[in-house]
Order: structure tokens, then C-alpha cells, then sequence
């Protein structure tokens, strides 16, 4: 009984219920006429897309900057370098790796930018983050009027200037991570690629982690005044991380993209932080600790339930309350973080 | 029987222990109406708890009570709570200010007690509803400043307030809750420390203040590190040193340096500095620390200088909240901090923690869990990270890439777990999970492990078991001798600095007040401590 | 005479550092004024209008600040159970005055349990309120659609087929409050030229302000003011520190619901699913623009919030058209505007708190000089 | 707590209960529907005037049907008209909307021919003929997405 307690508490309680809900939806699936097959395949396909979006919250959390609410700087970045890659009409693997490449530049200086923003307001990170992400949405949403792209495929036809809200990727990057290496048996498609991309993302992160700049960043993130009394440069680690997080962000929102098939511009990046944030908390993170696994474990639990909840619900009870369990689970994830005594004590 | 025959307070074979640590023995003493009683000791020697006890904190009894009876008026009394001690007119000024910057000084006064006018609205969402009825507030706190005799402004806001007010604002607290319903007539005032962060002319004022509401009565228990003051306004001193009443007299004829010794004084010396002998001619300075000052909260650092000859342990002492603390955490970067220090004849840069680590300096913070530790991280962690960021030791590197290597840090860890006897299940264990004692020994390995040239180390035996303590001190002696570290050890503990240090500095006022060889008598490091007797010269 | 000089310019950079956001936002609105093409007349009439319409909303923001709590992103919650009683009357075709004054006695009691709950999470997240409540509205968000989308209709019935969605249970997207429209500001209006001042409104959030600064003057105001100033100190003389940070939101919350009544009414219809998570965000923005901080608001900030923040609403689509002939720019400068204010607002607060924290070296190396003399 | 408290408190509760209760039938919203049809053996009126309460007045001729929309409980009706003696008549009834029910009609032949009669004689609730409804195949999808408009 004790050990059970014990596991109880190490784990979470949310975190078992969440893992019992989606369990409970694998198992009534074959019941009420859900294909498993189809269920698990959507369930991969959007673990992929989101993962590396989980893992841009990794850095920030080590260093102790708290969940990064303001993933959405990250995001724009990343949707930068995509419609510069379509601009300059670069087109398959080409145009993806030409859209990292364009990324990279400015999620290095938003991130710094960024990370020296946070040092200066340290214990009031998330709030910020926020709203820096926010307004970094709403400016950039003039920024896509403004800006003289050219490509008719992206800008609005009839006024011939000013991006579309949405610009398929088609006949450019679509799925070329997805269909890199893919498995297909039976029914079921693995989506390699960009599994192992993530993976090779995941694997970097791991590594870093074990070098001495990633020691560095888990001791401030663990005890920033132990960090500085040991001689380490405490806001450069933590702008370090948040360009880590930014570039991340970035990358993510791409194989994001080309998974999906569009490009959302303007208000499209707006919520897209919260989602990240709750799949890494269900993974086990907390607001100052997480780790790789926490990403991998989190963003299957998290997708899983995303994708088996509509599909079970409407066949079992011919309702889509989906909706409603996504909103519960991902902010009553979070608010269970924030709250938990343990780990808001640093 | 007339009152006065009956005293006011009296206790009677007080005794208390914490979890079996002994910190009050057979404490008996009494206090007349209208009497100063000047209560004296170090840090720790008991005269907060004996307070406790008698302001009926909780803490007292969730720690299983105490020994003995306290006697008010001449009956036994207990206390189960602090709201009983305010009934039967105690109050009592605790060192810390409890006061709210943003409220007047009369809104502080009353803070909780407003008298109140009724509202009708009170009867639907309860008493609190109520208006303040800020006219009576204004009266009754006129009141009670009036008793002090100091010009103060009810309606002045704490923020804006010189120290000395709001440390008038407190006395009047207390004294004003004679007004509200709850308590009694005030008759015991306990002032704790009220005069130490006062400037001498406010300091002045407040022993006036004292001496007046002594001849209207009220008994004042009056603890304080300036002996003049206790001198000056007390009618009885008491003397505590370990737990024990040292002395009890009448205020006649006693002059500072007596109660300095009775303070100090300790029945054994453990071979104080007798170890070896120091020589400093020919010793090359190491650490040259030139009008240093510190922004520590609590442990303010005015004006330094002291110079560190190599391999010596040199002892920072003095009592609590002087400054010798500022020191180790100002050099170290961990708290703003000006002036020049010089380590090896090369000027050091403030305010850089990196410099001074890579200079070959340490610190072994006083603050074990909040500086020392990473305490959710394993000890192989705690004691190799330093060392590691600093020094790249225990990495293997890979180009640019510098790689954590597993196996050296789990070699130095249980080496050093073996040679200080780390209690701990393996090298993994979380440092949060060790005893105090090993938490402190897991701090000097990380200190160890960067192999430094000069040591700071504050506070090695706080909270720690005497088992622990002897071990660690023996640690220092050891790694200094064998290295030839230079140590410079900061403690609040006179005898323990004695035993191992070679040259003792006293710490007052934010100054060295003053640097004695450790085998000299204890009473005169006593006198140092309280701001007294001579300046010995470094020499 | 040039010292003199300094220091009035040194108060003027105080003046300003002190309030960036209020100053900012003049010039903002100074600018596109003239740029709009607007006239006097129908600006002030609109600034009316808005005034009257999001007062109260914000005005209920000002207990928990009082409190220490911040800026209380759980308002959301008000204005859920306010929609709930909106929802309610709706159906039960209950319109005008007596309508209005219903849904404020049905969201009462939703509101105190909603900013009960939210005051007790608040209190195990001591410290980060905002992010939390701010999570708060989210999740709460969800059991909202919860009730609202899939109880009403089915387990709550419901008899307006105007109300349900077709598929027979579920709140339609927008729900006409016809019946309730202006309602209240055509209370006791009084007409000066175009411009139409509704008098019953602004009476009420006199009434409001009014309770709020005797609100200040109780005990349980001032011992806000206290937990807000330092709960330890608090504690120790023996307030109820949770306690009173529990009622300061149900306070806020309660108050939140009758400001989005009179919203509602104002603007006619209800956005059965996103009224809400709008009403929290522009009446932080607002009462920051009117010079508020997270720890210190008064109820002037309230109103040259308003003015502020809805003029710059009102002008920025036509300034931005005029400027480059694409009114949709203007729209997203208003909403990068008004999350621009929270966050100027929130990283100003906290640079302050450092600034205060670091003043206190130079005066220890300035005494080591004077002795030194 | 004192018991004055108490009762206070539980009387201001009660209190907001009733306005409650008050403001439910005061505000409660009723659409009237005034009928001039032959209704059995009484003939529809020609032309008649019909008023509620202080609303403007309509003229209603045979078979038609027009509504009054009121709020509360209580009102009063007013017809006027010509009756078969070519006597002009008017008929004023206080009348009472039952709890609970959006719509009445009134039938105002009948009104007219017994003015004394009890008000279930002419009123009755409105129930609206069943039409058979279609399937609504363009169902109305839910957004619960935060637009950006103000």
C-alpha cells in the first residue's frame, strides 16, 4: 500500500490518470469499430510533428527560465525561414534544409534577444514569455502584410502583396521527412524520416546535456546561486538555453509544417505553446527539471490522447467532446505543475 | 504582603533541550516591577530560547515544552500560546522589524487591533466588514508614543521612516495592545537587541524611552551586545554563556570588561593555537583585502582591511550580524561588493565569482543548502562540479567537445567519500538526502577537489553533531598542513576558531576591530567582540 | 539656476520612467488621430460608449492588486458565469431590467464557487499568481464548453430552439441578447447633440467606485492591504493571509460577472465561446495603459485606461488605412498594442523590483567615503 | 455568530431569492396573439381595434392575426368595435398570462361576445402547429477558437 503511495507521488497522480484515460481508449477502441491500425498510425504521424516542439522546451527548463510560454518567438523564426526557403523557390529536401538555414539566424538573434529579456526579469519568467510570445505573434502579423515577398503562391492573389494565412507546402517541402525511409506494413505507416530526425535532434540534446556547458546549464537550473559561487556565468547559460529553445522552436515548427502541409502565418502560432508545454509535464518534467524521455513519453501520451479520444468518443457516445478533454488535460497538467509545492520552491 | 515584595517575574530551575541538545540549564532568576534587567550572552547561548519560554511561543512546545516553572506575580503560569503571555501583559520586540513600509506608523501599531466602527454590512459578510475607525486609532497610538517620549508622527509611512522610529513604531506595538480588549496591562517589555541597527543617537533616545516606562512600571528585559548601554540603563545584568546563568548582579561598579570575560569565559581551553607556533616574518602576504565593503543583508561589511600570510589559518570572528560573514561572500562575488583585494601580488577583480575561482580561491559557503549543494543532484555532482566548470578536470574532450567523464567523477567522489567518511548509500545518493554534517563535509570535498590555493570557509560546524564537528575541523587542520592551503575560517564559535586558527580577527561594526594570536585569553578576544579594548596591531 | 534646471528635468525622466506605458500610449493616440479623420464628436460619443461598457469590468480587477495578487487573469471566470446567467434568462425569456438583474443573481452564486476554487489554487502557487490564473481562465475555459456545449440542451434542458444548435444539444456560437440590448444604458440616457450618455450605466459604476474606496477603509481592505504588503508580517499578527487572499478573488470574480453583464447588454450579443477569453486580456491591458502596475492600481487608472486604450482602438484601423491603405494592418497593430502594454507593463514592474534591490551598495561605498574624510 | 446575525443573514438571502422569484414573472417576456376568427358559433368582427396595455393600438380585420409582445403577468386588453346593432363598443379585461408559457392566444370574437366571461373562455395557450422539419444537413459547427475582433 506504502509503495504504491510512494509511486503514487513520485509520478503524479495526474500523470497515471492520463496514462490509465489513454489506455482505457486502446482498450475500448476495438469495441466500438475504431481501427487500432489507423488510431496508432496518427498517433506516430503527430508524435513526430510535435516532438521536436516538446523538445525546444528541454533547454529553457534546464536552465531554470521555467516552461517557455513564449515558444511562439521560436515559431516565427521557423516560419520565416520557410517562406524565405518558398521565396527563394528552393524545392523538396532542399528547401527544407534552406529553410533551417534561414531560420537559424533568427532564432539565434531572437533568442538572445530574447534570453537577455528574461535575465532581467528573473522569477517572472513565464508571465513574460507569454506575452513576449504574444506580442512577437501580433507584430509579425503586420510584419506578413508588409513584407515584399513575391512568390504568387504565397501572397494574396488579388491584391498581389501580403502573405496568404495559409501557404501549402506542397511542391516544396511536403513530407519529405515523412516519406524519407518510411515503413509501411500492412495499414500501419512509420513515418522514419522524421522519427529519426527527432531522434537525431533528441540524441544532440542528450549529448549536450552530458558536456560541460549542458552540466553548467542543469546546475543553474537546479541552483543558480550554487552555479554562481561555482564561477559559472549564470545569464549566459540562460541566454545560451533560450537560443537553444528558440532555434528549436524553429526547427520544430518546420517539420511541423512539412508534415501538415501548410504554412500558418499570422494568428496560426498563437496557442501553439501551450500544447508543448502540457506534453512535457505530462512526460514527468517539472517546472525546473526534464529530460528526454519526459519529451518522448510526454508528447506519445499527450498526441495519443489528442488523436484516440474524438475518434473513440464519436464512435462510443457519437459526441466529440475531444475538444473539451484536450483544453482539461493539457491546462490542468500545467496548472498542476505551477502548484505543486516541491517544485515551485527553487 | 505588599506587591513589591512579590516579584514580578520569577523563574525558577528552567531547563530546556532541543531533540536532547541541552540549550537552557537551571535557569533561575526574578525581576521587580519597574526594573531593567540587562540580559547578556553570545550568540547561542541561550537567551532567545529563555524569551521563547517566557513569551509562550508554539515553537517551545512542539519541541516538547520545557523544564522548571515560570512564575508571574508569584503564581505559576503556562503558556499555550503567545496570545496567554499578551493577557497577562507581556510583550515582547523581536530583532526583526515586523512592520509593513507601505502602512502609517500608526496603521503598524495597530496592525490586526483597529478598533473598529460597526456597519451595517457587517451583519451580512462578518466582522470584517467593519470600518476602521481611524480617529481612535490615531488616539490610542498618540498614547502609546507618548508613554515612549519620542517625537513620532502616527501618520508618517514606515518606508519613509529613519531605523530608530521604526524600531519606536515596534515598542509601541506592544505597548499599545494594552488598549485593545485581549491583552493586560503591560508589565514586562522583553527588548531583544532593539539597540542594533540604531545609531547612537537614536540609540540614546530609546534608552530614555526605557528608563521612563521603567518608572512607570513596567519591567524590561533588555538583551543587547552593547555592554555601555547595559550599563547605563540596566538595574540588574545576567550574564548567560551555554545554556547557564554566569552572573547575576546588582548594576553597581561593573565595568565593560568584566562582562566581556563573563561572556567569553570558558571553564576548558582546548590547547587554544598552542599547535604550532606562528612566525610571519618572511611569509609572504597572500591575500591583501584593502577597504573592502559589502552589501550583505544582515551581515553588512563597512570597511576592511586585513592581509592573509600564506599557509596560516587565520580565524574571522565576532558576533552575529557584524560583518564577518560579508567578507568570504564579498570576495567571492556572491554579494555586491567594492574596494581591492590582492591575491599573490595580482589585483583580483570584485564581483566576478569566475576570477577569483580561477585564481585558485574557494569558499565553503555558511549556507550549506542554499549556496553550498545542488540538492537535488547526486554527490558525484556536488563535489566534482566545481572543479570541473573551473579547472576542466574529470572531462574528456572530443575537439571542441568537452564530454562530462562518468568514470573520473566517480573515482574523486569516492575518494573523497572515503577520506571524510561521507555517510551516504552510494556515490548517487541526492545530496538533499544526507544529515547536516555530511551535507557539510560533501562541501568541503567540492571545495578539496578544485584544490585551491587559499580556502574560505564560513560557518564549517553550524548545525552539525559533535562527531561531525571534531571531523570536519580536523579536515581543515589536515588539508593545510598537507597542502599548505592558507585557510581563513570564518565562525561565531571563539573556541573553535582558538583551536585550530593561528591568528584570530574580530569582526565589529563591519571593521576588524581587531587581530589576536589564538593562544591569547579568550576574555580578550570577549572584549574585542563587544567593541571594546585595545587595537593589537597586525604584526 | 542650471541645478534648478536638472533636477526638474530629473523629475521629468522620473515622471516618465514612472509612467512609459501612459505616456507611450498618448503619443500613440496623439498620432493617429489626425491620421483616422475621425471627428470630435464621434470619438467622444464612442469613448462614451466604451466607458460605459468596460468599467465596471475593470474596476474589479483592483481588489486582488490591493491583495498583492497581481493582475487577476482568472476574471475570465466572472465573466463564465455571468454568460451562464445570460444564457439562462435568455431561454427563459426573461428581458430588460428585471432580465438583467436575474443573470447577476444566477452568476453569483457560479461566481463565488468559480473565484472560491481559484482563490485556493492561487494560494498553493504563491508567488506566480498571473501565470496561474492566467492557466486558470484556460482550464476553466474547457469545463465551460463542457457545460455550455454539451450539458445545455441535454442535461440542463433548454426550450428556445434559438438557443440550441441544430443537432439538439450544445449552446449556438452566438446567442442575440435582444432582449437585454441597452437596456441599461438607456436608462435614464440623456442626449447632448449626437452624443448619448448613458446615465444609468455610469451610475452604477459610480456606485461601484464608490464601494471600492469604502471598501479600502474596512478591516477587511486593510488587512488586504497588509497581506499584500508582506504575508509573513501579516501572519504574524494574526490575519488569515489565505483567507483574505481567497476572498480578494471572490470578490474580483463576483464583480467580474456583473461587468460582463453590463458588457453584454452594451454590445447586444453574446460569442457564446469566446466573449470571455477576450473581456480578460483588454481589461488588463487597459488598466495598465492607464498608468496601473501589477502591484499598485487606483481607480483614475481605470478610467484613463479606458479613454486610452479604446481611442487607440477606435483610430488605429482607419489611421492604418489611411497611412498604407490597409485597414487590416491597423487591426493587427491594436492587438500587437494591447499585447505589447501587458508585457511593456510586466517587464517594467520587475526591472523595478531589481532596481530597488541594487541602490543599496552605493550607499555603503559613499559611507566608507565620508568617514574616510 | 449571533443569532440576529444569523437571521439577518438567512433574511437577505431569502430576500434575493424572492427578487429573484420577482424578476422572473416581471421581466418574463409573452408574445400575445390577438385572433379575429370565427371560433365556433362567434362570428369573426368585421374591423376591431384591439389594444394591450398602453402598446399602440392595431386594427384587426376578419381572420386576421397580430401579435402583441409584453413583459409581467398582468395586463389588460382593450377592443374596440362595431357591433351587429352598429353600436360602437368598447371592451376593456384585465387579463392574467399563466406561469410558464411564451405564448397566449386571445380570441377576440369570443372576448367580445362575453366580456364578463372567465379568462380560460378566451385565452389559451398557443400551441404552434407541427410542421415536419427536415433534417438539418448543414449542421452549424462550433467555433471555440479565439478570434481577434473586438
Amino acid at each position: 500500500m506504502n509503495k504504491i503511495k510512494e509511486f503514487v507521488n513520485q509520478f503524479g497522480l495526474p500523470r497515471i490518470i492520463i496514462g490509465l484515460f489513454l489506455l482505457l481508449l486502446f482498450i475500448i477502441a476495438p469495441f466500438v469499430g475504431v481501427k487500432v491500425s489507423t488510431s496508432i498510425n496518427d498517433t506516430l504521424v503527430r508524435f513526430g510533428m510535435n516532438s521536436v516542439l516538446v523538445l525546444a522546451m528541454v533547454p529553457m527548463i534546464h536552465s531554470g527560465c521555467g516552461l517557455n510560454f513564449g515558444l511562439p518567438f521560436g515559431i516565427i523564426a521557423g516560419l520565416l525561414g520557410a517562406t524565405l526557403a518558398l521565396e527563394c523557390e528552393f524545392h523538396g529536401v532542399v528547401c527544407f534544409l534552406m529553410a533551417i538555414l534561414f531560420a537559424t539566424p533568427f532564432a539565434v538573434i531572437f533568442g538572445w534577444g530574447y534570453g537577455k529579456l528574461l535575465n532581467k526579469v528573473k522569477g517572472g519568467e513565464m508571465m513574460i514569455a507569454t506575452y513576449v510570445g504574444f506580442s512577437s505573434v501580433a507584430f509579425m502579423c503586420m510584419m506578413w502584410l508588409i513584407l515584399p515577398y513575391k512568390n504568387p503562391t504565397m501572397v494574396w492573389g488579388y491584391s498581389g502583396r501580403g502573405l496568404r494565412t495559409t501557404i501549402t507546402t506542397e511542391g516544396y517541402f511536403l513530407h519529405v521527412l515523412d516519406d524519407f525511409l518510411k515503413i509501411k506494413i500492412g495499414r500501419l505507416v512509420i513515418p522514419t524520416g522524421m522519427i529519426l530526425f527527432f531522434a537525431v535532434l533528441a540524441f544532440c540534446m542528450w549529448a549536450f546535456l552530458h558536456t560541460k556547458t549542458g552540466t553548467a546549464m542543469t546546475a543553474v537550473g537546479s541552483n543558480p546561486i550554487f552555479a554562481r559561487a561555482s564561477g559559472i556565468n549564470v545569464d549566459r547559460i540562460r541566454t545560451l538555453s533560450v537560443i537553444m529553445s528558440t532555434w528549436l522552436g524553429a526547427v520544430g515548427i518546420l517539420v511541423y509544417e512539412q508534415s501538415f502541409g501548410f504554412i500558418q502565418l499570422y494568428m496560426g502560432p498563437f496557442y501553439m505553446a501551450l500544447p508543448a508545454v502540457s506534453a512535457i509535464l505530462i512526460g514527468g518534467a517539472s517546472v525546473n527539471k526534464a529530460t528526454v524521455a519526459n519529451v518522448i513519453i510526454g508528447t506519445f501520451l499527450f498526441q495519443g490522447i489528442l488523436t484516440m479520444t474524438p475518434s473513440v468518443m464519436n464512435a462510443a457516445v457519437h459526441t466529440d467532446i475531444s475538444e473539451v478533454v484536450r483544453i482539461v488535460v493539457s491546462n490542468g497538467m500545467i496548472l498542476y505543475a505551477l502548484t505543486r509545492k516541491t517544485e515551485a520552491s527553487r | 504582603m505588599s506587591e513589591q515584595q512579590v516579584p514580578l517575574l520569577e523563574m525558577r530551575h528552567i531547563s530546556k533541550d532541543f531533540f536532547g541538545n541541552q540549550v537552557l540549564q537551571d535557569i533561575n532568576f526574578t525581576l521587580n516591577k519597574g526594573e531593567i534587567l540587562g540580559l547578556v550572552g553570545e550568540n547561542g547561548a541561550g537567551k532567545s530560547t529563555l524569551m521563547k519560554i517566557l513569551f509562550g511561543m508554539e515553537e517551545i512546545r512542539d519541541t516538547g515544552g520545557y523544564g522548571g516553572d515560570v512564575l508571574i506575580k508569584g503564581e505559576v503560569v503556562h503558556f499555550d500560546s503567545s496570545l496567554d503571555a499578551l493577557n497577562l501583559g507581556i510583550g515582547m520586540v523581536h530583532q526583526e522589524f515586523s512592520l509593513l513600509p507601505d502602512f502609517t506608523a500608526s496603521e503598524n501599531i495597530l496592525l490586526n487591533r483597529e478598533p473598529m466602527k460597526s456597519n451595517w454590512l457587517a451583519n451580512l459578510f462578518g466582522d470584517r466588514m467593519d470600518t476602521l475607525d481611524r480617529d481612535k486609532m490615531t488616539a490610542i497610538s498618540k498614547k502609546a508614543i507618548r508613554r515612549l517620549g519620542v517625537n513620532l508622527d502616527e501618520n508618517m509611512l514606515v518606508s519613509q521612516m529613519p531605523v530608530g522610529h521604526k524600531q519606536f513604531t515596534e515598542i509601541a506595538r506592544e505597548l499599545s495592545k494594552e488598549d485593545s480588549e485581549s491583552a493586560g496591562q503591560i508589565t514586562l517589555l522583553v527588548l531583544d537587541e532593539p539597540t542594533a541597527v540604531l545609531s547612537e543617537k537614536e540609540a540614546e533616545s530609546l534608552l530614555a524611552a526605557m528608563k521612563k516606562l521603567a518608572n512607570e512600571g513596567i519591567a524590561i528585559i533588555f538583551i543587547s551586545h552593547r555592554l555601555q548601554e547595559i550599563i547605563d540603563v540596566c538595574d540588574q545584568i545576567m550574564v548567560m554563556r551555554d545554556g547557564k546563568i554566569i552572573k547575576q548582579v546588582p548594576n553597581k561598579n561593573i565595568n565593560v570588561g568584566e562582562i566581556a570575560q563573563w561572556m567569553v569565559g570558558r571553564e576548558v581551553t582546548i590547547g587554544a593555537g598552542a599547535k604550532r607556533p606562528y612566525d610571519y616574518k618572511g611569509k609572504a602576504v597572500d591575500l591583501s583585502i584593502k577597504h573592502l565593503w559589502v552589501d550583505m543583508p544582515g551581515e553588512v561589511v563597512r570597511d576592511v582591511n586585513l592581509d592573509v600570510y600564506q599557509g596560516e589559518i587565520i580565524g574571522i570572528g565576532g558576533l552575529a550580524g557584524q560583518g564577518k560573514l560579508g567578507i568570504p561572500n564579498g570576495i567571492m562575488g556572491l554579494c555586491p561588493a567594492g574596494g581591492a583585494i590582492t591575491f599573490r601580488n595580482q589585483e583580483l577583480k570584485l564581483n566576478n565569482p569566475r576570477c577569483m575561482l580561477d585564481q585558485g580561491l574557494a569558499f565553503v559557503s555558511e549556507d550549506r543548502r542554499g549556496v553550498g549543494l545542488l540538492l537535488d543532484e547526486s554527490l558525484e555532482w556536488n563535489i566534482s562540479f566545481g572543479a570541473m566548470q573551473v579547472q576542466d578536470k574529470y572531462l574528456r574532450k572530443y575537439g571542441f567537445i568537452k564530454w562530462r567523464d562518468q568514470d573520473a567523477i566517480k573515482a574523486v567522489t569516492k575518494k573523497y567519500i572515503e577520506q571524510l567518511e561521507i555517510k551516504c548509500t552510494s556515490s548517487l545518493q541526492h545530496a538533499k538526502e544526507l544529515s547536516g554534517g555530511n551535507q557539510q563535509k560533501v562541501c568541503l570535498a567540492k571545495a578539496f577537489a578544485m584544490q585551491p590555493k587559499l580556502l574560505f570557509v564560513a560557518e564549517p560546524t553550524r548545525g552539525i553533531d559533535i562527531g561531525a564537528k571534531q571531523l570536519v575541523l580536523q579536515a581543515l587542520k589536515q588539508y593545510n598542513r598537507e597542502q599548505g592551503t592558507t585557510i581563513v575560517m570564518i565562525s561565531s564559535e571563539l573556541e573553535e576558531l582558538r583551536s585550530i586558527c593561528d591568528r584570530i580577527a574580530i569582526i565589529t561594526d563591519g571593521k576588524v576591530h581587531g587581530i589576536l594570536p589564538a593562544d591569547r585569553p579568550s576574555a580578550e578576544f570577549g572584549l574585542l567582540m563587544v567593541g571594546q579594548g585595545k587595537k593589537v596591531a597586525n604584526e | 539656476m542650471k541645478q534648478q534646471q536638472k533636477s526638474s528635468f530629473k523629475k521629468f525622466l522620473r515622471f516618465l520612467s514612472d509612467n512609459t506605458v501612459t505616456v507611450l500610449f498618448v503619443i500613440i493616440c496623439a498620432v493617429s488621430i489626425p491620421l483616422s479623420g475621425y471627428s470630435l464628436t464621434y470619438l467622444v460619443s464612442e469613448i462614451i460608449v466604451r466607458m460605459a461598457r468596460d468599467s465596471f469590468l475593470i474596476v474589479s480587477l483592483l481588489i486582488p492588486i490591493m491583495a498583492g495578487m497581481g493582475l487577476n487573469f482568472g476574471m475570465t471566470l466572472g465573466a463564465m458565469a455571468a454568460e451562464i446567467g445570460l444564457i439562462c434568462i435568455c431561454d427563459w425569456g426573461v428581458v430588460g431590467i428585471p432580465g438583467i438583474v436575474l443573470a447577476a443573481i444566477i452568476s453569483t452564486p457560479i461566481s463565488i464557487l468559480l473565484g472560491w476554487w481559484c482563490g485556493k489554487i492561487l494560494n498553493l502557487a504563491k508567488g506566480r499568481e498571473m501565470v496561474t490564473s492566467y492557466i486558470i481562465g484556460f482550464f476553466m475555459n474547457g469545463i465551460y464548453q463542457l457545460v455550455v456545449l454539451y450539458c445545455f440542451g441535454g442535461i440542463i434542458p433548454v426550450r428556445s430552439s434559438k438557443l440550441v444548435l441544430p443537432r439538439g444539444y450544445g449552446i449556438r456560437n452566438t446567442v442575440n441578447l435582444s432582449g437585454i440590448r441597452l437596456k441599461l444604458d438607456n436608462l435614464l440616457a440623456i442626449r447632448i447633440g449626437t452624443i448619448s450618455i448613458p446615465i444609468g450605466t455610469f451610475l452604477i459604476i459610480a456606485a461601484l467606485c464608490l464601494f471600492v474606496l469604502w471598501f479600502k477603509k474596512t478591516k477587511l481592505g486593510q488587512d488586504m492591504r497588509a497581506v499584500g504588503q508582506d504575508m509573513e508580517v501579516s501572519r504574524a499578527a494574526g490575519i488569515k493571509v489565505e483567507h483574505t487572499r481567497i476572498i480578494s478573488i471572490i470578490i474580483s470574480t463576483v464583480l467580474a460577472g456583473y461587468g460582463m453583464i453590463i458588457y453584454l447588454q452594451s454590445m447586444g450579443t453574446l460569442n457564446t465561446y469566446n466573449s470571455h477569453t477576450q473581456v480578460g486580456m483588454f481589461s488588463i491591458a487597459a488598466l495598465l495603459v492607464g498608468g496601473a502596475s501589477v502591484s499598485k492600481a487606483n481607480i483614475r487608472n481605470v478610467f484613463l485606461g479606458v479613454i486610452l486604450f479604446h481611442l487607440m482602438f477606435i483610430v488605429s484601423p482607419m489611421a492604418g488605412k489611411n497611412l498604407i491603405g490597409e485597414a487590416q494592418l491597423g487591426e493587427y497593430f491594436r492587438v500587437f498594442v494591447s499585447y505589447g502594454v501587458i508585457t511593456l507593463s510586466l517587464v517594467l514592474y520587475e526591472l523595478r523590483k531589481k532596481r530597488e534591490l541594487g541602490d543599496e551598495g552605493a550607499a555603503l561605498a559613499a559611507g566608507q567615503k565620508e568617514e574616510g574624510k | 455568530m449571533s443569532k440576529k446575525r444569523l437571521l439577518i443573514r438567512l433574511g437577505t438571502l431569502v430576500g434575493v431569492l424572492l427578487l429573484a422569484v420577482l424578476m422572473y414573472f416581471v421581466g418574463r417576456e409573452h408574445t400575445i396573439l390577438v385572433d379575429d376568427k370565427s371560433v365556433g358559433d362567434y362570428k369573426a368582427l368585421a374591423t376591431v381595434d384591439v389594444g394591450v396595455d398602453k402598446q399602440k393600438s392595431m386594427e384587426l380585420a376578419a381572420r386576421d392575426r397580430d401579435k402583441f409582445v409584453v413583459t409581467s403577468q398582468s395586463h389588460s386588453i382593450t377592443i374596440k368595435f362595431t357591433d351587429s346593432n352598429w353600436n360602437e363598443q368598447t371592451i376593456t379585461r384585465k387579463f392574467k398570462v399563466p406561469v410558464g408559457l411564451d405564448t397566449v392566444i386571445i380570441s377576440l370574437p369570443t372576448l367580445a361576445a362575453n366580456p364578463d366571461a372567465p379568462q380560460a373562455d378566451w385565452l389559451a395557450e398557443y400551441i404552434p402547429p407541427t410542421v415536419v422539419v427536415r433534417q438539418d444537413t448543414t449542421s452549424e459547427t462550433v467555433n471555440t477558437e479565439d478570434s481577434f475582433s473586438f
